[in-house]
């Protein structure tokens, strides 16, 4: 069930240069039944900034949830700054997550993201770790500084960090990690930009995958048409990524 | 006696609040968070004849205490909407405004004719006002001449009474009102958004991939509830008055302004519950106010 | 070189950045605050032939991220402003562009005569736009051949380029855009406040004494940005945008949607240094987005 | 000089039913040579609210100033409930105050308040005190609940409370106490609603008065002609309150 809901902020802190880590508490957190769906979050509670941010939710469990995001725009600055004053005004759990039963249980799953579309990958990986399955991953950032969550990757399994300016870990694109992996995946799983996107799914064309897609939102559940893609894949002609997505089967959005 | 209750041509409301046409799809979405039998009415995204896959994205931009927006009517086309959309709302207790849109008179009159006859379409929004596609729809709303024709045509064949939903876009809003009014209108809604744009710093292009967008949202207010208090003191049809319409003393403010229902449309995404909850907050207010019915609130600054 | 300056017909601005007009009284408050130097140039009062009292009060409300006001051009007529207003302001390096309204066109062409006369008077903005003053003004705005015949005859007695101040209360903006400038007009600016009202909701009355009052402020520059846009590309003279600039944001993005320099109104009344902040701002975020020249920006967004 | 200042604030406390005493440091205290000026405080750092509140300075000194404001309004709340993170954004002092000067040492001084006009008058028998004059306060709030700052006016001088349902003190307004008054009074000072500053002239007529008013603020120093009101008194036929004021001279005000 979606729900509207003031949660308590058990925490937050800054993870990376203008990257926060922020935990909610709140019943929002029972209704999600899996990773990679997202919250929509309102900035302040004045009419400037008046429309939610969409997060991902990087991870759930015991009544909380951690959301992880960078504080640049606008409003996600009026959120770190001073939008949450013990408690946030969210809308959620929203969207479509990643499907875990995609990869059987002891194969190996390639999870590749990109900057700010990380974090749902940390939830998947550790379901997909509960369920059996060895996760790898290959997580793409600007620069060291901006690096997060290497040692909660780590501690879950393979993990390989590129930076454009090689100021941490090889330098260069997720893709140029990915080339040089020896493993058989069963599925992938990615979130980040639509470059990134677009080259993940063909370096791994063959492989069953999964693409978690970003689009600027108004309503965040399907009622307004802001955030649609073009598919040739279903009768419509597109999809919503709210409410469709974020999460779609490699193929489905045309890139 | 229900103190909310508003008579208008068509349509008896519950209570004088609605969902804006577009910012509520059919009704689907919103039917997961609360009971649509709840609501006044529910205006509906516009239908064209065929289906429309709008505009590129992005589409959306948030501007200070407003949203752009260029949708680019959206839609799965009339026979979707009567077969599917429409029907599935049957289930709720709600009268439908079905907003109508098109690129050409022939257009219009096709889908009025064709959606007002649906049996829960109690009333037609003559949509003449969409800033966001290309052919036909704004000079409609800017032309008193194609506009008061247009309402004539549609009248002719609708089987429920027609609104017709102005643009803000125009130096005199009265006289196309006026027009509209002498075409056969049953009724008037506005405003529709006002053109706007918002641009990127660093690329210095337009944000919305459209170029403009049609601007709404709590900036719009002002304006819009200058145009409702104008146009109601000008013409002797009822108003639905919208644009910015957030918290319950913008209710009662478009209300004084002459307005005798009102819709909500950008605060949707905001509060995903404002609907309801300007609904229950409006008893108390009234109160507060010393108002036994609501319908003694319109255009109260008119005497 | 002066990677700010930017070079108008009359003006050599240090650079883009002037206080609008009505907002900045004829400096001597500000000048309190910082040295008026700093500033590209300095949009007055308007001025009108006679001294003029105003509305009465309350003449100004707060909206979402803006305002209403209604001051009802008050100044203290021709004269004073001839004979202490501007003279005081010529201890400052800094170009005055004088706005100057009426009600005929008679006053319009007495004002213009006179006043383009004194020294530091660089041009005029002819504020054909002001919508808070019942007789001529606002109808000089939304005419285009009323208003191209104005300009016309102001530029006749003027000795200095004239500017022409367009409303934003049409329909097609580049229509009256296009008519001052046939009219022989050397640059256009835009926009004056959109036409707005607010209430009160225990009274069901307009807050703003005078009814309706102009917004400004952020809120409008989603429109303003739109017909800076516009009209930039429908005329060949210079534009100078303005319409809810508050930050060096803004000022980029006007710019490149094709205004040749900018005025900040309503943004003086919020941060009362946001003129000087916003000329040291400039550098730093051109650095950033590697723009050497401000002039680069102009219009940028056309090509 | 007129200072814009990011004042830090050394408490905020609600001292009455949605009535707040707010105490901010700050260089901008040095400024102040006369009580009755004001500041305009920013609500939020936001677009909305977007105007500046315009709030008498209640009392100053030792690098700080004291207002007193009631959070009604939108932007009063978002003053009261977040605007201030540890600083508020203050321009000031503005207009001018009261002349204590008028009132000759042991003579005694009439000070009239009502409602959240009552703020300013502290300050102002503070200096009176301090310049050997006797204040007389009487002081009028709606209903004993937003009643403030009684004690403190019994320690400056001998203190009278009306409130309009009895609730504390005489039942009713100002003018009724002023009228049971048997003192001499050698000047009077007012500030509050529009009708009881003209019901406090006339009962005064004859006495050296000083009232201050309330206008709706644009700038707050003199612009932009938001502010004025009539005079006969003057070649202008208008003062601004923002910048010729708010206090002015009884007589001067047409009322
Ligand atoms: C499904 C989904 C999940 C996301 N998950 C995360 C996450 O976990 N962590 C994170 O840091 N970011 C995430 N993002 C991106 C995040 O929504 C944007 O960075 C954020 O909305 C930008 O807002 P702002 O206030 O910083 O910028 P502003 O410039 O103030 O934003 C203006 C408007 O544009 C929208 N907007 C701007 N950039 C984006 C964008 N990239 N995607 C969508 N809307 C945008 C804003 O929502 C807002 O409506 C996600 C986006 C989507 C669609
Ligand atoms: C010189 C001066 C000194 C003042 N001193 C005090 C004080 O010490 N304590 C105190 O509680 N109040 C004082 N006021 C009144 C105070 O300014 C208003 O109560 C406050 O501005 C209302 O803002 P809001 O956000 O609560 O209301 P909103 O309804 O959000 O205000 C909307 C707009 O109207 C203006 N406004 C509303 N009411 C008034 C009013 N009565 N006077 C002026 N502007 C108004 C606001 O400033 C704002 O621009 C003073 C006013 C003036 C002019
Ligand atoms: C995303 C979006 C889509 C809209 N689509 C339509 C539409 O299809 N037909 C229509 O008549 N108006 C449409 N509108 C305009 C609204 O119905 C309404 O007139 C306008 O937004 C002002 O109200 P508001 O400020 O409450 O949003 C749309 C508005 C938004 C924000
Ligand atoms: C209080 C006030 C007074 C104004 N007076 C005038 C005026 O005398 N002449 C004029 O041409 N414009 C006047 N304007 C309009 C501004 O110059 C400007 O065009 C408008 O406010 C939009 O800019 P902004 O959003 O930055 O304020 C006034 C605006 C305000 C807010
Ligand atoms: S954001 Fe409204 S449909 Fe996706
Ligand atoms: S508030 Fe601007 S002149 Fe007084």
């Amino acid at each position: 069930m979606i729900r509207n809901e003031h949660m308590k902020v058990a925490g937050q802190r800054e993870i990376a240069r203008n990257i926060y880590e922020l935990v909610l508490e709140g019943e929002l957190a029972d209704e999600i039944k899996e990773p990679g769906k997202f919250v929509h979050v309102r900035a302040g509670e004045t009419l400037d900034p008046l429309l939610r941010r969409p997060i991902s939710i990087a991870d759930y469990g015991n009544g909380r949830i951690t959301l992880i995001y960078r504080a640049e725009g606008y409003g996600t600055r009026v959120i770190s700054e001073k939008g949450l004053h013990g408690q946030a005004d969210v809308l959620g759990p929203l969207g479509n997550g990643f499907p875990v039963e995609a990869a059987a249980p002891g194969t190996k799953a390639l999870l590749v993201g990109g900057g700010i579309g990380v974090p749902p990958l940390y939830g998947l990986s550790r379901r997909l770790k509960e369920a059996g399955v060895e996760p790898v991953h290959v997580l793409g950032f600007q620069s060291e500084d901006v690096v997060f969550y290497e040692e909660e990757f780590i501690r879950l399994g393979e993990t390989h960090i590129a930076t454009v300016d090689g100021s941490r870990g090889a330098k260069g694109f997720v893709t140029d990690v990915m080339a040089s992996l020896g493993h058989e995946f069963s599925v992938y799983y990615s979130c980040g930009p639509l470059p990134m996107l677009k080259a993940v799914a063909e370096g791994m064309a063959g492989t069953e995958g999964y693409l978690s897609f970003e689009e600027r939102m108004g309503c965040g559940i399907g009622a307004c048409f802001a955030c649609v893609c073009r598919t040739d894949s279903n009768d419509r002609g597109y999809v919503k990524v709210c409410s469709d997505g974020p999460v779609f089967k490699a193929g489905v959005v045309t890139l | 006696m229900n103190r909310l209750q508003v008579e208008l041509p068509g349509l008896t409301l519950k209570n004088p609040i609605m969902p804006a046409s577009g910012c509520f799809g059919f009704g689907k979405e919103y039917a997961q968070l609360y009971d649509l039998s709840k609501l006044g009415a529910i205006m509906v995204k516009a239908t064209t004849l065929e289906p429309r896959f709008g505009n590129p994205t992005p589409r959306v931009a948030e501007t200070p205490a407003g949203m752009l927006n260029a949708i680019g009517l959206q839609n799965p086309g009339l026979e979707k909407v009567v077969t599917e959309e429409l029907p599935w709302l049957e289930q709720y207790d709600v009268p439908i405004i079905a907003n109508v849109a098109g690129s050409e008179t022939e257009d219009y009159v096709a889908v009025a004719e064709r959606i007002s006859k649906a049996p829960n379409v109690r009333a037609l929004e003559l949509n003449i006002s969409c800033p966001n596609v290309r052919c036909g729809g704004i000079t409609f709303g800017t032309d008193p001449k194609i506009a008061g024709e247009l309402t004539r045509a549609v009248k002719a064949v609708s089987s429920v009474p027609v609104y017709v939903k102005l643009s803000p876009n125009v130096t005199d809003v009265t006289e196309i009102a006026r027009a509209v009014e002498a075409g056969g209108a049953d009724g008037l809604t506005l405003i529709n958004t006002l053109v706007g744009m918002r641009f990127d710093p660093r690329t210095g292009r337009p944000v919305i991939a459209n170029g403009t967008g049609g601007l709404s949202g709590p900036a719009v207010k002002p304006v819009a509830l200058r145009m409702v208090y104008e146009v109601s003191r000008s013409v002797s049809i009822p108003v639905i008055g919208m644009g910015g319409i957030s918290d319950v003393d913008d209710v009662i403010n478009f209300m004084s302004a002459g307005a005798s229902a009102v819709a909500v449309g950008t605060a949707n995404f905001v509060d995903h519950f404002v609907c309801p909850n300007l609904i229950d907050a409006l008893p108390d207010r009234m109160d507060e106010l010393g108002i036994r019915n609501i319908t003694e609130l319109i255009g109260r600054s008119h005497r």
